[in-house]
This record gives C-alpha cells, structure tokens and sequence, in this order.
C-alpha cells in the first residue's frame, strides 16, 4: 500500500466517524466538534490526492485546504458563538428533536 | 559511521528514553503533582536530547540555532505551563470551589 | 520505516477521533479533539504539506483549543450533569447511524482509491507556470494569482463571522472568556511568559509573512499566529473587551479586503484582468495584499474569540 | 482589451462587496443610502452583463486572466444571466424594504446592512462561478450570512432555528465539498464543463456526484432534507425572510440543475432523474400540505417555499425525453424567476402584516383586507402566480412543465403540477379569505394598526407587478434563456 | 555516502515512531483523569511530543519548513495552559 492510499482510506474512515458522531451525539458542541472531523477528513483527502504520483506534489488542493481550514476556523467560531447564545436563552445544550 | 553520527544516534535514543520515562510517569504515578514534575522535567530533557542529536546531524549552524531556539521556548513554555497547572490544582483543592472543570 | 510510521500516525488519528465522539465525558473529547489536531500537523507533515502544518499549529495549537475550551466552560452547566453516551440513543437509531456512516466509509475509499492519478493536472499547470505569477512558493502562487478570488472571498468569510457573532452575541460583561480581572491574582509567570512570547510571535509572525513568497508560510500563517498572540493578551487581561467596535478596528477588518479589491479591480486596466496584477509589480503587490491579509485574519479571529465587538488595552 | 468587454461579470460580485465593506466602515447610519447607491450599480452591472448575454451570447471571464482549469473562471449563460436579473429585482425590492423597515433601530441595521450586501455578492459569485471550488467558498459566505439573519430576533425559537440551519448547511457544505475532492482527484481540474467532459459515467465519479448532490439538495431543502427551512425562513426579519426563500434556497436548486446538466450529463440515467425528480414531486406536495396546517402566516409562506422548490427538480426526469426537454427546461428556469419574485413579494407584504399588528396569525388577520389594502393586494396577486393562474410568470412556467411532461408523455409529473397548484390554491385562499372576511366585533386588530411607511407598501406591490409583467411578456426572456443552453435543451 | 544518509533517516523517523507510539500512550492519562488537570497535563506532553517528531520529520524529510513549525508550536504551547487556568465558568454557574 502507498503511502497515499493509506491516507486516503484513513481520510475515508474519518469521514465515517464524523458524521457518525454527527448523528448520534446531540450535544452542541459534540456536533460542532463531529463536523470539524468530517473537515478534517476532507482535507486529509485532498492533500492524499495531491501526493499520489511520487516526486511531485500537486499545490491546488493544498491551496483548497488552506482556505477551507480558513472558512472551517470562521465557521466553528461562528457557530460556538451562536450555541452559547442559544444556550444562554433557552438554558439547553442540544436541540431539541422536533421535525416536522 | 563518524564520531558525531554515533554520538547523534546516542543522544536520540537517550531522547527517546527520557520521553519514554515521562510516559511511564504520567500513566504510573499516584498524585497529579508527581505526574507533573515527571513529565516536564523527562519531556523537556528529552526534547533536549532529540534537538542536541538533530544538531549534530546538521550541516549549517542556522539549523543548530534554530533547534537551540526551539528547545529553549520548549522550557519557558513549560516552566510557565507546569506552574499555571500547579497553582490551577492548588486552588482547585484549597479553593471554595473548583475553578476548572 | 516510513510507511511504519504513517500507519502509526493513521491509527493515532482514527482512534483520536472514535474517542472524540464516543467517549463519555465532554470535557475528554474537547481535550482529545486539541491532541488531534496536533496529530493532523504530524499528517500534513508526513504528506509534504509543510504549509498546511504551519497552518494547523498556528490554528490549532492556541486558537481552536482555546475557542473550545472557552465555549466548553460557557455551556457546561453548575452542576456536572450526566453526559448521555451514544447509549442514549435508541439502539435502532445508533444501529441506523453506523450503517450510515458505514455506507459512507466504503462508498467514499472505493471511489477514492478508484481514481486514477489524471496525467494532466490544474497542479501540474501551476507548477509549470509559476513563473508567471511573480512569486516561487507554488502555494502562495495559487493562493495570491491564481485562484485570487477562493482567497479573497476566504477573508470575507471571516468578516461574515465576525459579523454573525456580533448579532448573536451575549451581553458584554458574559462574553467571551469572562471578566478576568488582571493584577489581583496573576501568576508571577505570566508577566515575563508575556514579555517573551509576544515580541517573539510578532517575529515570527513578520517572517512567515516576508517568507511566504519563496518557502511554506505567508498571510493566513502569519495573521493566526498575530491571532494566538491576541488570545493570548486577551486572557491575561491585557486586552479587555469593549462594548463597540473602533474605527480603527473597523478600517483593520477591512482594510485587507478593500486593499485587495482594489488592486484586483485595477488589474483590468493595469494588467489584462481583474485580479491580475502588472508583470513588473506582482510580487510587492502580493506582499501589500498579504501584510493587509495577516491583519484581516488575525483581528476577526482574536475577536470571535473574546465574544465582543472590540478591544482596548487595559488602562494601568 | 478584449476581455475588458465582461468587466460587468465580476462587478456584480465585487460592487455589492464593496459596498458590504463601506456599510460596516461607516456604520448604521450611512448605510441605507450607501447600500442604495450599491445597490444601483450593482443592477448597472447586472444589466449591462444580461445585455451582453442577450446580444452576443455566453459571456466567460478569466479572473486573473488565467484561463481554467489553473484560474477561476466567471461564466454567464442565459440561465445565470436570468438569475442574476431576477436576483438584483429581489435585492433592490429588499434594499428599499429594508431601509424603512429597519429605520429607526440602530443595532439591527447596523448588522443587517454588511451581512445583506455580502449575501449579494456572494448570491451573485454563486451564479456566475464556473469552478467547484470557488462555489464551495461562495456558498460557505452565503450560509454564513443567511444563519445570522435568520438569528436576528434573539428569540428561543429563531436561535434554535439558526443553530439547526448552521450544523446543517455546515454538513451539507463539507458532503458537497467532499463530492468536488473526488472530482479533482479524478479529473484534475475544478471547471465546471470541464469536469463534465472528463468525469465520465464510472462509479467514483457517481459517489461524487451523490454526495455533491446530497450536499446542494440539503441546502435547498428538498424532501426529506427540509425540516430546517420553515422555522428558519418564517424566525427571520421580513427581508431577510424574502432573501432566503427567494434567493439563497433557490441558489440550491439552481447549482443542483446547473450540476447535473453541465457537469454529470453523463450520469442523468432515467432511474437517476426519476428519483430526483421524484425527490422534487415529494417536496411539492409535503411542503404544499404542511402550508396547509400552519397557524401563522409566515410559516405557511416557508412552507409554500418547500413546495416551490420542488418543481425546478422535475426538469431532470424530463430532459432526457426528447419530446419533453426544451418545454421543460423553460419552465423549470422560468419557475425559478417567477417563484423568486412572487415569494420576495409575498414575504414582504407578510412582513407589512407583521410590521403593523406586531403578529401574523391567521386567527387574528380577519377584517384586514382594509386596513392594508396595499399589502393584501400584493400577497394576493403574488399567490396567483404561485398557483400558476394566467397571467403570471408561474403560470407560464408551470404551463411550459406541463406540456413538457404531456409531450413527453411522463404524466406523472403532470399530476404533480397540477395538484401543487390546486394545493397553492388551498392554503392561498385560506390566508386571503380571512383576510377579507368581515371584521370581528371590536375592530379588526385587537389594536390600532402601525403605519406602513409607503416604501414598504409599496415595494410588495412592484414585485407582483412585475411577476405579471413577466407572464404577460416572455419572450425576452425565453430567449435570454436559450444562450448557451444544452444541446439537448436548447 | 547516500547508504550512510539512508541509515540516518531511517534512524530518525524510528524515533519519531517511537516517540509518537509514546505519545498515543499517553492517551491513556486523558482517559483516566480523573481530574481536568490531569487531562489537560496530558495534552501537554503531546505538544513537547509533537514538537520532538516534527524536529526529527524536517531532518528524515529533509523539509527545513517543519522546524518552523515546531518553532510555532513551541511558541504558542502555553496558551493552552493560560486558556485552561484563565477562562472562569460563567458568572452565573448556568444559562437559566
């Protein structure tokens, strides 16, 4: 196995375990962290393709990556702004499950 | 292998060992301050090992200093890190309530 | 030897991350989520991705934990209340969830390992053309010529973050990391921990940004660790929340962006499109852009961290 | 020099970022008539791109001059050029709204002007980009500026609102993103067509697509994946409301076709489209029944939203039968502008309701048909095109999806287009006939009605109007729409 | 010569393995506790731990940029510490 497909199978299983705990933990910041995984797993994918070929080693996913490490700082940022808030007024830590 | 290869290859193995040490000390040791001083104290040497082995690896002397440099931080940060635990546990145990968690 | 240690480093990172949704206590995910993203560092690392563990240091090692742990300590209740494990779910439901995840797993490693390396690549073309875009880190090509507008609209989004936290923020005086009064009980380290760490991470901060040219590092390094400085001054007390925003604060936020729109807009009469820049000019007009960069970055995310509209020095 | 004539394409990205940037720089109180400038130049720009669209045909722009796949390309077909108009008539509509409606409240306006304009920008990036990538940032600003609006009131039941909407459209960013890693690392390129010509039909390259797909339908809230969107819509001030609906929703479905005509043509199977198409049928008729039940009129207009958004989606079961595809794909992109203005409209006059009884339910709308005759009119003329009645815009679309699916000889859809009418018409006569119906004992309103200043009654009024305007004079743009189509569209 | 170099890099990236293999160890204190302290002590070592491999990485590499990046790490490893000693609970113990 080559080193990139060990990484990219990796990337693969960390996607998995994201948006596992995406769906099976409630707390916020459980979720906020569950989404971070699943970032981390793409980004993980994209520099294991920018690797696969030996001697060379492809900058535009590591540009994309870049940015969204950027873009995910921001959001997570935003979004544990927003839970706290949402925690300060209604005194929960999850939301509550009413599809509809 | 020359003199400064060998000496290399003794000093990142005491590196590793002293970092080994502190491992055993963070998962052995009965109290939180014993845990405490084993760790930095074996961790920090043992960066200091690692850094003083990569430095004889090392073909220019800007490398070297930036490995000094490193592991210099490495010491200031943890001295002010072991002693911001040590008070925080102080509190924690003295204090009214527990400040952390 | 090698391949050993990346097997290593993959199962570090795959445990890390089934301990940081699965294990019980809050407090132990948030901490193992921190020791992950070091791991990630270690990755990037590993996959010649030496910007991106820059990136990942700066961000991870001060800011993201301590965004965590600040958002950790706001939303725990007085009362350590039980943490419901995954257990808490119906066991239908976590059945249900693993299949799903599993799906995902085997449906994404197949098409990934699927893939055939393309002989022809955006990469390959950027490598080939570096040259043209005045500066010799290919990252820093692709991120300032290139694809200038994914970096441009980056920025915003962390204007956009600022913002969004400015309209659901708390009131002040339970903002952020909370009123930590200085002076009173200060440890006796953190003055001289201050004197030491902060003109030293402005040095670095300056280097990685003059270096971003020709070797790994540039604004969005430089700019986080301007922001872990920040963080840093802001826990101890040095920087004290205020109620508004500056007028200095507001041109810094957004000093960076209309420098670069500007320069971007003048590229179409000054070079042959927006967002080209003249052949001779190119490589200071990206360090202008950067240097306002680092500081669009660094503000909006040491002031996401403090939960407030602006900083002021504390007054002695 | 040349490329210098589509300069008009990335003004329309950076003028309303500008003047985003101008806004916060100045603060709240320069802000309405700095976004009102923008806002004009930004439809000077808009307009001078559709003109040239019109005229000349796709408009392709090189941002640093740096042809793809290594730069970003900006690329203006008839449908982009169409979004973008119908886009700058919403966003004035909701700049003149919104500077009454928020005058007066310093700490509102002074964050909603910034997080508007960006919207805009980004709105209009999200239709002009031609790469995966750039459209994924796009994106990220859009969610990033909808969930706060959408937060703005500061209540329980709008942060929770928000806070859903954000996990989610977190998620469905990261699926979509994962979905174009796939792509780069098969094809090596993030251009759109490009993309298209190189993906193929093999398995990685429908794993992609899947999870691009999961990702873009997620954000545009089609069954089952659109429990965030009418508690998120209805928590929003008014123009906020009419921006999500009428634009950042539809953004969704817009990249949804936009994908899977141009970058996964290969992988439109019948099975394919019938289960997309299917996805959209299930939209329409969930969202129209839900409409029904709600017991506040905002909620009703979200869910109409739902529904709405389905439609656009039954283009893709379409476009592979010959007979049905070019009557389809008018319809579906005519539904998109049509649904755009007729929804902004609605949900500014629900706005107007609100602004002046301080609360939208239905119990209590009785006898209001007077007090706001303005707004009534407006909420009424713009349901008629929701339900698709001559002679709207929505009429027309809905009518150009129907002879599609008849020709074609898919009737199914047929019965989906019509019975989504029927149900527009259930819950809009709800909503209008107790709005006309006689006043209770003791006035209409348990108190006496605010004042609507005259912009916010009248903009309400202009975005029905032009719906009809559109119904009654199509062929502009019909034929705007057939620049650059596919082939098998066109 | 280049044997010689091979044998170097060899040696250098067995001790990384080593010291991460060490540092995956140490997970087990993160687990155990039993108070936050400790845990967070934990998450320290792993930083000095990081710090040592990325050293031994930019030499097995022969990528100088990683040094820098210990060098970051280094620099910002007490404002984990200082966040964890300095940011109190909310004033009034819970939201409402």
């Amino acid at each position: 196995m080559t080193q990139a497909g060990l990484y990219t199978l990796a990337a693969s299983a960390l996607a998995g375990i994201g948006v596992y705990g995406l769906l099976a933990r409630r707390h916020l910041l459980r979720r906020i962290l569950a989404v971070n995984l699943l970032g981390n797993a793409v980004f993980l994918l994209l520099v294991a393709f920018a690797r696969r070929q030996p001697g060379y080693v492809d900058p535009v996913p590591h540009a994309m990556v870049l940015t969204g490490i950027v873009v995910a700082v921001s959001a997570t940022a935003f979004a544990l702004a927003l839970a706290r808030r949402y925690y300060a007024e209604t005194g929960l830590d999850h939301l509550p499950e009413d599809e509809g | 292998m020359t003199l400064a290869e060998l000496l290399s290859t003794g000093l990142l193995g005491l590196g590793a060992a002293f970092f080994l040490t502190g491992t055993v000390g963070l998962l052995r040791f009965p109290s939180t301050f014993a845990r405490l001083h084993a760790l930095t104290k074996a961790d920090n040497l043992g960066l200091g090992c690692v850094a003083l082995g990569l430095a004889l690896q090392a073909d220019s002397g800007w490398v070297a200093a930036k490995l000094a440099l490193v592991w210099g931080l490495a010491l200031v940060a943890a001295t002010a890190s072991a002693h911001l635990l040590a008070r925080c546990i102080l509190r924690e145990r003295g204090g009214t309530r527990r400040t952390p968690p | 030897m090698g391949l050993a240690f990346d097997l290593l480093l993959a199962g570090g990172l795959l445990g890390l991350a089934l301990q940081v949704v699965a294990s019980r206590g809050l407090f132990r995910s948030v901490v193992l989520f921190i020791a992950l993203g070091l791991l990630m560092a270690l990755a990037w690392a590993r996959l010649a991705a030496p910007d991106l563990a820059l990136a990942e240091a700066a961000i991870g090692a001060g800011l993201t934990g301590a965004l965590l742990l600040s958002a950790y300590r706001a939303l725990q209740p007085a009362e350590e209340a039980a943490d419901p494990g995954p257990a808490a779910l119906p066991r239908w439901g976590a059945l249900a969830a693993a299949v799903l995840s599993g799906a995902l797993v085997a449906a994404l490693g197949w098409a990934a390992l699927g893939l055939e390396a393309p002989a022809a690549s955006a990469g390959r073309e950027a490598l080939a053309r570096l040259g043209e875009s005045g500066v010799k880190s290919p990252l820093t090509g692709v991120l300032l010529g290139f694809r200038a507008i994914d970096t441009l609209a980056e920025v915003v989004v962390l204007l956009v973050a600022f913002l969004g936290a400015r309209v659901v923020a708390e009131p002040l005086q339970r903002a952020g990391p909370g009123p930590s009064a200085p002076g009173s009980g200060e440890p006796v380290l953190t003055a001289p921990l201050l004197r030491l760490v902060v003109p030293m991470g402005v040095i670095v901060a300056g280097y990685l940004l003059w270096s971003g040219g020709h070797q790994p590092g540039g604004a969005f390094q430089a700019g986080a660790v301007l922001a872990a400085l920040g963080v840093l001054l802001r826990l101890t007390g040095r920087l004290q929340p205020a109620a508004a925003t500056s007028p200095a604060e507001r041109l810094a936020l957004v000093g960076g962006i209309v420098l670069f729109s500007a320069i971007g807009l003048a590229g179409a009469g000054t070079a042959s499109a927006v967002l080209a820049y003249p052949e001779a000019w190119a490589y200071p007009l990206i360090l202008a852009i950067e240097t306002g960069l680092a500081v669009a970055i660094a503000l909006p995310l040491t002031l996401l961290f403090s939960g407030s509209a602006g900083l002021r020095w504390r007054e002695r | 020099m040349a490329e210098l004539g589509a300069l008009s394409l990335p003004l329309a990205f950076f003028l309303p970022l500008l003047t985003a940037l101008a806004a916060f720089l100045l603060g709240a109180r320069q802000a309405p008539w700095l976004a009102g400038i923008g806002a004009l130049a930004t439809v000077a720009a808009v307009a001078d791109a559709v003109r040239r669209v019109a005229a000349h045909g796709p408009q392709a722009y090189h941002l640093g001059g740096w042809a793809p796949p290594l730069g970003v390309e900006l690329y203006a077909d008839g449908l982009a050029a169409l979004m973008l108009a119908m886009t700058a008539a919403v966003a004035l509509a909701v700049t003149a709204y919104a500077g009454a409606y928020l005058h007066g409240q310093g700490q509102a306006a002074e964050r909603f002007w910034p997080l508007w304009l960006v919207q805009w920008a980004a709105l209009n990036g999200t239709f002009l980009s031609a790469d995966l990538f750039n459209l994924y940032v796009m994106l990220e600003l859009v969610t990033l500026t909808a969930v706060p609006l959408v937060a703005m009131a500061g209540d329980r039941a709008s942060l929770g609102a928000a806070m859903r909407y954000l996990l989610l459209a977190l998620i469905a960013s990261l699926a979509y993103l994962l979905g174009v890693a796939l792509l780069y690392g098969g094809t090596g390129t993030l251009h759109l067509r490009e993309v298209g010509e190189l993906a193929g039909a093999g398995g990685p390259t429908a794993v992609a697509a899947a999870l691009v797909t999961a990702g873009l339908l997620l954000k545009a809230a089609i069954f089952p994946l659109h429990a965030w969107l009418a508690p998120a819509h209805s928590s929003a001030p008014a123009p906020a409301s009419a921006a999500l609906s009428a634009l950042v929703a539809q953004a969704g479905v817009y990249l949804v076709l936009r994908l899977w005509l141009w970058a996964f043509p290969a992988l439109l199977s019948p099975v394919v489209g019938w289960g997309l198409g299917g996805l959209g049928a299930a939209s329409v008729l969930y969202g129209s029944l839900q409409a029904l039940r709600q017991s506040r009129l905002k909620p009703v207009i979200a869910y109409s939203t739902v529904a709405q958004l389905g439609y656009p989606l039954l283009l893709l079961p379409l476009a592979a039968v010959p007979a049905a595809a070019s009557q389809a794909w008018q319809g579906a992109a005519y539904f998109i502008v049509a649904h755009g203005l007729a929804k902004a409209g609605a949900f500014l006059a629900a706005g107007n309701v609100y602004y002046s009884l301080g609360h939208d339910r239905l119990a209590g709308l009785r006898g209001l048909a007077p007090e706001l005759s303005a707004s009534v009119l407006a909420l009424g003329l713009a349901w008629v095109s929701l339900m698709g009645l001559p002679p709207t815009a929505g009429f027309l679309a809905k009518w150009q999806l129907l002879s599609g699916a008849l020709a074609g000889g898919q009737w199914p859809w047929a019965v989906v287009v019509v019975l989504g009418g029927l149900l527009a018409a259930g819950y809009g006569f709800r909503v209008l006939a107790t709005a006309h119906a006689a006043a209770p004992p003791g006035g209409p309103v348990g108190r006496p009605a605010r004042r609507l200043p005259w912009r916010m009654a009248a903009t309400p009024l202009l975005l029905a109007l032009a719906v009809y305007l559109l119904g009654v004079s199509a062929v502009p743009a019909l034929r705007l729409l057939g620049q650059g189509a596919p082939e098998a569209l066109g | 010569m280049s044997h010689r170099g091979y044998a170097v890099e060899t040696l250098n990236l067995a001790v990384a393995a080593f010291l991460l293999l060490n540092l995956l160890a140490g997970l087990g204190r993160v687990h155990r506790g039993p108070g936050a302290a400790d845990r967070m002590l934990a998450a320290l070592l792993f930083g000095t731990t990081t710090v040592a491999v990325l050293l031994l990485l930019a030499e097995a590499m022969a990528l100088p940029a990683l040094r820098d990046v210990a060098l970051l790490l280094v620099l910002l490893a007490a404002i984990l510490a200082v966040a964890f000693t300095r940011i109190p609970r909310r004033p009034d113990g819970a939201g409402r």
